[in-house]
C-alpha cells in the first residue's frame, strides 16, 4: 500500500539499452571487487524488497532503526566474521569460534561471581580467545595439522571446558558491565528511536582495524600470500615469514572470538554453555557471502562487513515471514544457495 | 516514507479489535515443542481476533533477541515468547518496556534485573515434574538403584527436572549420562550404563524419547524393561503412554504442551489492560500402569 | 601382508611400524580398550546368547558401524579435495523418508514395504549426493559451502517430511536392520563390513582410487591428462550421499523413530574426525581406507570410555579434543622427522666433550 | 680426471679466495632414500657470474636451497663474507643479502603483479603502505627487464614467461650481495634473455655475486666467468669458463668421454628431410579461434610431420596448441580429424582419439605431486581406458620400465613421488605419460624446458623418430634454433595471431623467422 511512497529500489530489470552500459560498468570494475559489488547490490535489493513487502501502515521497513538493530544484533557476528576473514584469506578455517564464545561468556560470568574487577575480566575474557587461537596456530604451523582438524579439536576442547565450567546459564550482574551493556547514544523519537551502543562501536572499530591491517601492512599482504596455496610455500620462498603470519591469523581469529564472547556476554548479560553452537558456520557464511573465497587468498574484509549485514537481513526477512521452524532452515539454505550461485555468475562470467 | 504512518493507522486497524501478537517460539527441538507450537498456532488465529507473528528461534537466544527487537520495530500489541534460557534478557526487556508493549512469558521464566519485566507467565513447572517423579520413586521403589538419563545438558528441562528429582531421591542415583533428549543417544547411553552400573534397576529419564531408547537398550541386553529395570519418564507423548500400556514404562509424569487456548485468553486480557494473575501453571497429570489404551488413543500428540 | 614378507629384519620392521601412519591411532585404541578393561572387568568379555554375540566389545563394533559408513563416503570426498558437511542431515532425511513411508503403508512389517522404505531412503541419499556433486562440479562452488547449504536446509527438509513430528512405526524387519543378528554378528557390523569391502574393492581394484587421488592432488593436471575430474568428483558425492543415507537407516532403525532434529546431528564432524584419525589428510590426494576402521573404533571406544569411567557426559568433547590433538600431534611429520634426526644432532657435541 | 685447468679439485681445501662472498664446504643433504648432495663445495666471488652446471637431478637446485635455508644441511658449512651462517629459512638468507629466484615460479598467483614484485618490500608512509608509490616502484623494476605489463593485473593472468620475469624483478628489489638464479631463462625467448643478461652484467659490475643455472650452454658461455660442475650430487670441479671447452664441460656433466659426446651433437645436427605431405592431413583447423586467446587461424597437420610454433613471449602459441587437443574449447571455427569434423569438448575426448598434449606449466598442469612416477606415467593411458579396466600390473611395469630407460629418468625408481624428482626428470616423466598413450598427434609445449643438454638431444631425437614413425607433432619451444632444427614447417605467431607459415629448409634461419615476426609488425601497424 505504501508502494508509491517507498524509495524506488533498483531491483527491477533495467531497460534494454542500459544493460550494455551496466555491463560496461561492471567490466571496468576490478574483477576482484565484483563479488563485493555483488554483495552490496544484493543488500540493496533485499532492502528494497523488504521495503515493498513488509512496510505496513504503521511503520516503514526501511528505517534507521532497522539498520541500527541490524548492527546491534550482529555486532558479535561481525567481530567473529572479521577474525574468520583473516583465517580464510590465509587459506585456513577456524571452527572453534562458536565454542570459544560460549567459554568466554561462562568464564566471564564466573569471574564476576568471584568478584574480579571489570577490566581484569574483560582482558582475561579476550585472552582466553587469544590462547585458543594460539593453540590452533601452533598445531597448524608447528605440527602441520590441517586447520579444519586443529580448530575442530579446539572447538571440542572449548565446548568441553565450557560444559565443565557450568551447564547452567550464569547471570552477570556486575554494575560496571551492566552499565557498559546499557550505554548507548539515542537518536530520534518514539518508535523511530535508533541507537548506537558500545558493541556497535567496538565491532565497527574492529572492522576498520582489520581493513588497515589487511591492506596497509606487510602482515596483511603476507596473509593474502599465504592464501595462494601450496601451504604457503611461495611466501616462504619469497623470503617472508609464513610461520609467524600463519600463527598470527589464528591468534587474531581467536582474539576476535574472545572479543565476540565479551560482546555476546554484553548482549545477553549471561554465560551459557550451549551458546554459539553453529555460530562458526554463521561467521563462515557471512565471510563467503562477503565474497571471500574459502580456498584462500581472494576477498576483502569490507565485503565481510556487507556479508554480515546481508546475513542479518536474511534473518529479519525470515522473521517477518511467519515461517515454521523447518521452512526457516530450508529458506536460509535456499537463500545461501541463491547467493552463492549468483555470485558465481557475476564473478565467473568473464572466465 | 514513514510520515504517513500515523495517518493510515486507522485504516490498518480497521478491524479495530484485532490484536497483533509477536510470538517467539524457542525452536522445534522435540515432539513436545512441536505440539506446543501447533496448539499456539491453532489458538491464536485471525478467527480468534489475533494477528499472530510467529518466529522460530532455532534454539538460539540471539535469534530470539533479534526477533523481540523486530517485534518492537513492527510495533506489535503483545509480545509472547518461550525464552531459550533464563538469563540475558535485561536489555531487550528494558527496550520492550520502554516502548510500552506488554510481555507474556510462555513455558519458562526469566531471571532479570528489569523491574516488572512481564505481565504474566504461563507454563509447566519442570522442577515440579522432577519432584513428582522423585516422589513416585520414593514411594514405590525406595531401594532402587537409579540411573538418571539426562536431557541436553544446560537445557531448562534437564536442569530443573534433575533438580526436582535429585531433591527428593538424589541419594538413590548411582550414575548419570546425557542422551540429548533423543532416542538413539538415549539408547547408547543406557547400553553403556547397564554394563557400567550393573546394579541399576530403575531409570529416570528426562523425556519419553530417551526412555524409548532405553527400552531398546534394555531389551538388547536381555532384560525386561518395566520389570528388571523400571522406567520413570516425563512428557507423556503418545508413544510414551503406549509404552506404559505395554508395561515397558512404569510411570510417566505429563508435561502438557496444549495450552494455546489459555494463552489466547491471557493475551487478550493483557492487551485489553485487564488484571491477570502473575502466573498460570498448566495442569500436569501423571500416569501409571493403570493407563488404558483408550487414553493413549485419545492423545493428540 | 607384505610387512611380514619383508620385515625379516627387526630393525626395518621396527622402522616400518614406527613410521606407519596408523601407529598412534592404533596405540590410542589399544590403550583405551585396556584402560576400560581394567576399570570395568567385564568390559572385554564377549558372550554368546541364543547364538548371538553380546558384550561391550560387540556394542563398540555396532556403534562403529555408523561412523564407518559415513567416513567411507567422506574419505573419498576428501580425497578429491572436497568435504561433505551434509551427511548428518542426509541421515535425518533418509530415515525420515523411510519411516514416513512405513508409517503410511497398511502393514509396515511386510518385507516389500520395508524394502521399498529402505530403497526410498537410499534413493533420496543419492539424489542429495547428486545435488551436492552438481553444485561442486557443474557450478564450481566450493565444497564446504555447497554442502553447508544442505547441512542447514537438509534438516528442515527432513522436518518437512515428518511434519515436525517424531514419526514412529513398529516394524520388526526394519528394526532388525539396526538391532538384528546375522550368524551371531550384529547386522550393522555386517552391513558396514560388507560396504567397506565393496568400496575398498571398487576403489583399489580399479583405477578409481588413483583418479580420485590425482583429482585431489592436482585437478587441472588431471583434467588435462584425461581424467574425468567432474564425473569422478560427482561419483564420490553421490556415494557419500548414498552411504550417509544407509548410515541414517542403520542408525535409526533400532529405535524406529525419525527424529529429524537430532538424528545425525554433528555426525559430519565425527566422520571427518574418523577420516583424520585414520591417517588421511584433509587437503586431498592420498587416502587410506584401512585407517577408517581404526578411526571409527577409536571414536566409539572413546565415547563409551567416558561412561565407563563414570565421567560426566559433558566432558565427552573434552576427551575427544584431547585424543584428537594427541594422535594428530604424535603422528605429525614435524615430530616424526624430529625423532628421526635428533640423535646425531644432539649427541655429537656431548660425545666430543666426553672425548676431550 | 680432466686435462683442463681445474682451479680447485674436489676435496682440495684451498684457501678461500679473498673476495669470496659465499663459501659452501662439504655440503651433504640426504632425503629419505636419496643422497642428493654429497660433500659439495661452492665459492661465489664478488663481481662474478658463477654458473652451476650439471645434468637433471645433479643437485643444483638442492644446493641452492641448501644455501638459502630451505633444506636443512646434514653436514658441511656455509660462510657468508667469512662468517659461519646457518639459515633456518629463505627469510634469513634474504636478510643476509642473498636474493634468490627458484626454479619453479614461486609467486602468489592470487595477487597482482605489483604486489608480487614488492611483497615484503612495500613502500611505506608512516604506518601505512603507500600503494601508488609501491606500484611505481614495481613498474620501475619490471622496466629494468624491459617488461611493460599492467602492474595492477593479477599475476595468474600472465604466461609463465611473464611470471618468471616478475620473479626475477622481485629478486632485484632486494639490495643483494648475492643473486641466485635457478634456470631463469628456461621459459624466456631471446629478447627477454638479452634483457636479463644486460641487467645481470650490470649487477655484476656493481660487485654483486651471481649464481646462475641454465642448461643452455651458449648462455652459460656468454654470461659466466666461472663454473662449478656437479654430477650425481657430487662436486666435480670448479673451472674458469674461458678455459673449459664445451665438449669437456659436457663430459664433466654427464661423465662420459668427449668422443661419445661428439656423436650426440652430430645426431642433433641431422639434416631435416623436407616432408612430402601426404594427401590427407591428420588434423585440420579452419578458422579456429578463441576470444581473448587466439585469433581464428587455419592449420593442417600431417602424419609424420613436425610443425614448429615460433613466436615471441605471449604470442599465443600455447593458447593455439590448447585448442587442438581439447584443453580449451574454441569459440569459433571447425576442427577436423581424418577429414571428418570433430568436437573435442574435453581433453579426454582428445585422448580417446589419440591426440595428446604436454603442457608448458609442468607444476600446475603437469605433475600430480602426491602420486608416484609410475602412477604419473600411467594416468593418461588409464584415463583413456576409463576407471574400471585397470591396466594390468605387468603391462604397466613394462611400460614404465621402458620409459625410465629410454628417457633416462633419474632416480629410476618408479615408486618415488614425482614431487621429489628434479625439474628435468619431472619433465621426462610427463613425456613418458603422453608417449604411453601412443598418440597420433602430440603437442609438445616447451618439452625441453629445463632439460639438460644430454637429455635434450635425446628428446629431440625421440621426437624426430616418432615423426618418422608417422606421428604428427606440434613442437613449441622458445628456443628458435631447436624449432628450426626439428620442424619441417614453422608456424609463426604474433600477438595471438598466426602471421606466417614457413616451409623449413636449409635456407631458413632464425633470422628468417624473426623477420617474419617483424614484417607482420609492419603490416599490423
Ligand atoms: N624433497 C625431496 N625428497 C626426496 N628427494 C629429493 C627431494 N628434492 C630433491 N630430491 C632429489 O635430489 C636430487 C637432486 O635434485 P635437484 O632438484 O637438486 O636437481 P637439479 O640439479 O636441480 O636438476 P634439474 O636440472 O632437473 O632442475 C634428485 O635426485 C631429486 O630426486
Ligand atoms: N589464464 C590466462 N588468462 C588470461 N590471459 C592469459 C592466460 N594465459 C595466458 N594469457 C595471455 O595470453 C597470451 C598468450 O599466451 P601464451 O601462453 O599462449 O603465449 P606463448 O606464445 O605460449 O608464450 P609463452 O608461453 O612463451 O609465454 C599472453 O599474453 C598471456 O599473457
Ligand atoms: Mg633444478
Ligand atoms: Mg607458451
Amino acid at each position: 500500500m505504501s508502494t508509491g511512497l517507498s524509495p524506488q529500489a533498483p531491483s527491477g530489470a533495467p531497460p534494454r539499452p542500459s544493460t550494455r552500459r551496466v555491463r560496461a560498468l561492471v567490466d571496468r570494475v576490478d574483477r576482484r571487487f565484483l563479488p563485493v559489488v555483488g554483495t552490496l547490490v544484493t543488500l540493496v535489493v533485499m532492502l528494497g524488497v523488504g521495503q515493498q513487502r513488509y512496510s505496513t501502515a504503521r511503520s516503514d521497513f526501511l528505517s534507521m532503526r532497522l539498520l541500527s538493530n541490524l548492527l546491534l544484533d550482529n555486532s558479535y557476528l561481525l567481530v567473529l566474521a572479521v577474525g574468520m576473514t583473516f583465517v580464510v584469506l590465509a587459506g585456513g578455517i577456524d571452527l572453534s569460534v562458536g565454542a570459544v564464545v560460549a567459554l568466554v561468556g561462562l568464564v566471564t560470568a564466573k569471574l564476576f561471581t568471584a568478584g574480579a574487577p571489570l577490566p581484569v575480566v574483560l582482558v582475561l575474557g579476550v585472552l582466553i580467545g587469544t590462547c585458543c587461537g594460539l593453540l590452533i596456530g601452533v598445531m597448524v604451523q608447528v605440527f602441520d595439522i590441517q586447520p579444519f582438524i586443529a580448530s575442530l579439536a579446539v572447538m571440542f576442547l572449548a565446548r568441553g571446558l565450557a560444559n565443565v565450567v557450568s551447564t547452567n546459564s550464569l547471570k552477570i550482574d556486575d554494575d560496571g558491565f551492566s552499565a557498559l551493556a546499557s550505554w548507548s547514544l539515542k537518536f530520534g523519537e518514539g518508535r523511530e528511536t535508533w541507537r548506537i551502543n558500545a558493541s556497535m562501536l567496538i565491532a565497527v572499530g574492529v572492522l576498520l582495524l582489520a581493513v588497515y591491517v589487511l591492506h596497509y601492512t606487510r602482515f596483511g599482504r603476507t596473509v593474502y600470500g599465504l592464501g595462494a596455496g601450496d601451504r604457503g610455500a611461495a611466501v616462504e620462498l619469497m623470503g617472508l615469514r609464513p610461520a609467524r603470519t600463519r600463527i598470527g591469523v589464528y591468534v587474531i581469529s581467536g582474539t576476535c572470538a574472545g572479543l565476540a564472547g565479551i560482546l555476546f556476554a554484553l548482549y545477553t548479560k549471561s554465560g551459557f554453555n550451549l551458546t554459539g553452537i553453529g555460530m562458526e558456520l554463521d561467521a563462515i557464511a557471512a565471510v563467503v557471502i562477503g565474497g571471500t573465497l574459502l580456498s584462500g587468498g581472494v576477498g576483502f574484509v569490507l565485503g565481510t562487513g556487507a556479508g554480515v549485514l546481508v546475513y542479518g537481513l536474511i534473518q529479519v526477512l525470515i522473521a517477518r515471514e511467519d515461517l515454521d521452524s523447518w521452512w526457516t532452515r530450508v529458506f536460509i539454505g535456499a537463500v545461501l544457495l541463491a547467493f552463492v550461485v549468483l555470485q558465481k555468475v557475476i564473478a565467473g562470467r568473464r572466465r | 516514507g514513514g510520515g504517513d504512518a500515523a495517518g493510515s493507522e486507522t485504516a490498518a486497524g480497521g478491524g479495530g479489535d484485532t490484536i497483533t501478537v509477536g510470538f517467539s517460539q524457542l525452536g522445534a527441538e522435540s515432539g513436545w515443542r512441536t505440539a506446543n507450537t501447533e496448539s499456539v498456532k491453532s489458538a491464536l488465529t485471525a478467527a480468534n481476533g489475533i494477528d499472530l507473528k510467529f518466529v522460530d528461534a532455532q534454539q538460539k537466544q540471539e535469534n530470539q533477541i533479534k526477533a523481540l527487537r523486530d517485534f518492537i520495530t513492527q510495533d506489535v500489541d503483545v509480545i509472547a515468547f518461550s525464552p531459550v534460557i533464563e538469563t540475558g534478557w535485561d536489555e531487550v526487556l528494558q527496550e520492550i518496556k520502554d516502548s510500552g508493549i506488554p510481555v507474556v512469558l510462555v513455558d519458562r521464566t526469566v531471571d532479570t534485573s528489569v523491574q516488572d519485566p512481564y505481565a504474566t507467565w504461563i507454563g509447566a513447572d519442570f522442577e515440579q515434574e522432577g519432584k513428582t517423579a522423585g516422589e513416585w520413586v520414593a514411594k514405590n521403589a525406595p531401594d532402587a538403584k537409579v540411573f538418571e538419563l539426562q536431557g541436553t545438558l544446560g537445557s531448562g528441562a534437564q536442569v530443573d527436572r534433575e533438580k526436582g528429582f535429585d531433591g527428593v531421591v538424589g541419594q538413590q542415583v548411582v550414575g548419570k549420562a546425557s542422551g540429548n533428549f533423543t532416542r538413539a543417544e538415549g539408547k547408547t547411553a543406557v547400553e553403556a550404563a547397564l554394563q557400567t552400573y550393573p546394579e541399576t534397576n530403575l531409570i529416570f529419564t528426562h523425556n519419553d524419547d530417551m526412555g524409548l531408547g532405553a527400552v531398546e537398550a534394555i531389551e538388547a541386553a536381555g532384560k525386561v524393561p518395566g520389570k528388571d529395570v523400571q522406567i520413570v519418564s516425563v512428557d507423556g507423548v503418545r508413544d510414551g503412554l503406549q509404552a506404559l500400556v505395554d508395561g515397558k514404562f512404569n510411570y510417566v509424569v505429563e508435561c502438557n504442551p496444549v495450552f494455546g487456548d489459555q494463552l489466547a485468553t491471557l493475551v487478550k486480557d493483557v492487551a485489553a489492560g485487564k488484571e491477570v494473575p502473575k502466573e498460570t501453571i498448566v495442569q500436569d497429570q501423571a500416569f501409571d500402569q493403570t493407563t488404558t489404551q483408550a487414553d493413549v488413543d485419545a492423545r493428540k500428540y | 601382508m607384505n610387512a611380514s614378507a619383508r620385515g625379516t629384519n627387526p630393525a626395518t620392521l621396527f622402522q616400518r611400524v614406527s613410521q606407519h601412519g596408523l601407529l598412534w591411532p592404533v596405540l590410542a585404541l589399544v590403550v583405551l580398550l585396556l584402560a576400560c578393561g581394567l576399570k570395568s572387568p567385564g568390559f572385554l568379555d564377549v558372550a554368546t546368547r541364543d547364538g548371538n554375540l553380546y558384550g561391550q566389545l560387540i556394542d563398540l563394533l555396532r556403534n562403529s558401524a555408523t561412523p564407518l559408513l559415513l567416513a567411507l563416503g567422506m574419505c573419498l570426498v576428501i580425497a578429491t579435495g572436497g568435504i561433505d558437511l551434509s551427511v548428518g542431515a542426509v541421515m535425518a532425511i533418509s530415515l525420515a523418508v523411510s519411516l514416513t513411508h512405513l508409517a503410511s503403508v497398511p502393514d509396515p512389517s511386510a518385507p516389500g514395504a520395508v524394502a521399498t522404505a529402505v530403497v526410498l531412503g537410499l534413493v533420496l541419499g543419492v539424489v542429495i549426493g547428486a545435488f551436492n556433486g552438481f553444485m561442486v562440479t557443474a557450478l564450481g562452488i566450493q565444497p564446504f559451502i555447497a554442502t553447508m547449504i544442505l547441512m542447514v536446509a537438509g534438516r528442515g527438509i527432513a522436518m518437512l517430511i515428518t511434519k515436525g513430528q517424531i514419526t514412529t512405526v513398529t516394524s520388526p524387519p526394519f528394526k532388525s536392520i539396526g538391532s538384528g543378528f546375522v550368524l551371531g554378528v550384529p547386522v550393522p557390523v555386517v552391513i558396514a563390513g560388507a560396504v567397506f569391502v565393496l568400496v575398498a574393492l571398487a576403489v583399489r581394484r580399479t583405477a578409481l582410487g588413483m583418479f580420485l587421488e590425482a583429482v585431489g592432488t592436482n585437478r587441472e593436471a588431471s583434467r588435462l591428462a584425461g581424467v574425468g575430474a567432474r564425473s569422478t568428483t560427482w561419483v564420490v558425492y553421490v556415494l557419500a550421499g548414498l552411504l550417509a543415507a544407509l548410515a541414517g537407516i542403520v542408525y535409526g532403525a533400532p529405535t524406529m523413530a525419525a527424529d529429524a532434529n537430532n538424528i545425525g546431528l554433528l555426525k559430519e564432524l565425527d566422520a571427518i574426525m574418523v577420516v583424520v584419525l585414520g591417517g588421511t589428510r584433509l587437503d586431498g590426494g592420498r587416502f587410506h581406507l584401512g585407517g577408517l576402521v581404526v578411526g571409527a573404533l577409536l571414536l566409539s571406544t572413546l565415547e563409551r570410555a567416558v561412561i565407563v569411567f563414570e565421567l560426566p557426559s559433558q566432558t565427552t568433547p573434552l576427551f575427544k579434543a584431547l585424543v584428537l590433538i594427541a594422535v594428530c600431534v604424535a603422528a605429525s611429520p614435524a615430530l616424526r622427522s624430529r625423532w628421526r634426526s635428533r640423535p646425531p644432532r644432539t649427541r655429537r657435541p656431548v660425545a666430543t666433550e666426553v672425548a676431550a | 680426471m680432466s686435462d683442463t685447468t681445474n682451479t680447485r679439485a674436489p676435496g682440495d681445501p684451498a684457501a678461500p679466495p679473498p673476495d669470496a662472498v659465499v663459501r659452501m664446504t662439504g655440503i651433504t643433504i640426504t632425503f629419505p632414500g636419496v643422497k642428493a648432495l654429497d660433500g659439495v663445495d661452492l665459492v661465489l666471488r664478488r663481481g662474478e657470474v658463477h654458473a652451476l652446471m650439471g645434468e637433471n637431478g645433479a643437485g643444483k637446485s638442492t644446493l641452492i636451497k641448501a644455501l638459502t635455508g630451505v633444506h636443512r644441511i646434514d653436514h658441511g658449512g656455509i660462510a657468508v663474507e667469512g662468517r659461519e651462517v646457518r639459515f633456518s629459512g629463505p627469510s634469513q638468507a634474504q636478510a643476509a643479502g642473498i636474493s634468490t629466484v627458484y626454479q619453479e615460479v614461486n609467486l602468489c598467483a592470487n595477487l597482482t603483479v605489483a604486489e608480487n614484485v614488492m611483497l615484503g618490500h612495500e613502500v611505506r608512509r608512516g604506518p601505512f603502505i603507500d600503494w601508488p608509490a609501491t606500484r611505481r616502484a614495481a613498474r620501475g623494476f619490471l622496466q629494468r627487464l624491459n617488461l611493460d605489463v599492467d602492474v595492477r593485473s593479477q599475476l595468474s593472468s600472465h604466461s609463465i614467461a611473464v611470471q618468471q620475469l616478475c620473479a626475477i624483478a622481485r629478486a632485484l628489489v632486494v639490495d643483494a650481495k648475492v643473486l641466485v638464479l635457478d634456470e631463469p631463462t628456461s621459459s624466456l625467448d631471446r629478447a627477454e634473455v638479452a634483457e636479463l643478461f644486460r641487467v645481470v652484467r650490470r649487477l655484476r659490475d656493481e660487485g654483486v655475486a651471481i649464481l646462475f643455472v641454465s642448461h643452455f650452454l651458449e648462455q652459460v658461455y656468454d654470461l659466466s666467468d666461472r663454473m662449478t660442475v656437479l654430477r650425481n650430487g657430487r662436486f666435480v670441479g670448479e673451472f674458469v669458463t674461458t678455459d673449459l671447452p664445451r665438449r669437456e664441460l659436457v663430459g664433466h656433466m654427464i661423465g662420459r668421454s668427449g668422443a661419445a659426446l661428439a656423436g650426440i651433437e652430430e645426431q642433433a645436427k641431422r639434416s631435416i628431410t623436407p616432408h612430402s605431405p601426404r594427401e590427407t592431413p591428420l588434423m585440420t583447423a579452419l578458422g579456429v579461434g578463441r576470444d581473448g586467446a587466439v585469433e581464428p587461424f587455419d592449420l593442417s597437420l600431417y602424419p609424420g610431420e613436425i610443425v614448429g610454433l615460433a613466436g615471441l613471449l605471449g604470442s599465443g602459441r600455447s593458447e593455439l596448441a590448447r585448442l587442438l587437443v581439447g584443453a580449451d574449447r574454441p569459440d569459433r571455427g571447425e576442427l577436423s580429424l581424418d577429414e571428418r569434423p570433430v568436437r573435442l569438448p574435453t581433453p579426454l575426448a582428445a585422448l580417446r582419439r589419440h591426440l595428446a598434449m604436454s603442457s608448458e606449466d609442468r607444476k600446475k598442469e603437469g605433475i600430480i605431486g602426491d602420486l608416484t612416477v609410475r602412477e604419473n606415467i600411467a594416468l593418461a593411458l588409464q584415463a583413456g581406458r576409463g576407471p574400471w579396466r585397470r591396466i594390468p600390473r605387468r603391462e604397466l611395469d613394462e611400460i614404465v620400465q621402458k620409459y625410465v630407460v629410454v628417457l633416462n629418468i633419474n632416480p629410476p625408481n618408479p615408486n618415488a613421488l614425482i614431487r621429489n624428482l628434479s625439474g628435468g626428470n619431472q619433465q621426462k616423466v610427463l613425456l613418458a605419460r603422453w608417449l604411453a598413450t601412443a598418440p597420433r598427434l602430440l603437442v609438445l609445449d616447451e618439452p625441453t624446458r629445463g632439460i639438460d643438454i644430454g637429455a635434450k638431444t635425446e628428446i629431440q631425437r625421440l621426437v624426430a623418430d616418432l615423426a618418422a614413425d608417422g606421428m604428427s607433432i606440434v613442437f613449441i619451444s622458445s628456443e628458435l634454433e631447436e624449432v628450426l632444427r626439428l620442424s619441417q614447417r614453422v608456424v609463426v605467431m604474433r600477438d595471438r595471431r598466426k602471421v606466417a607459415e614457413i616451409t623449413n629448409d636449409a635456407s631458413v634461419t632464425t633470422d628468417t623467422v624473426l623477420e617474419a615476426i617483424a614484417n607482420s609488425e609492419v603490416r599490423a601497424s
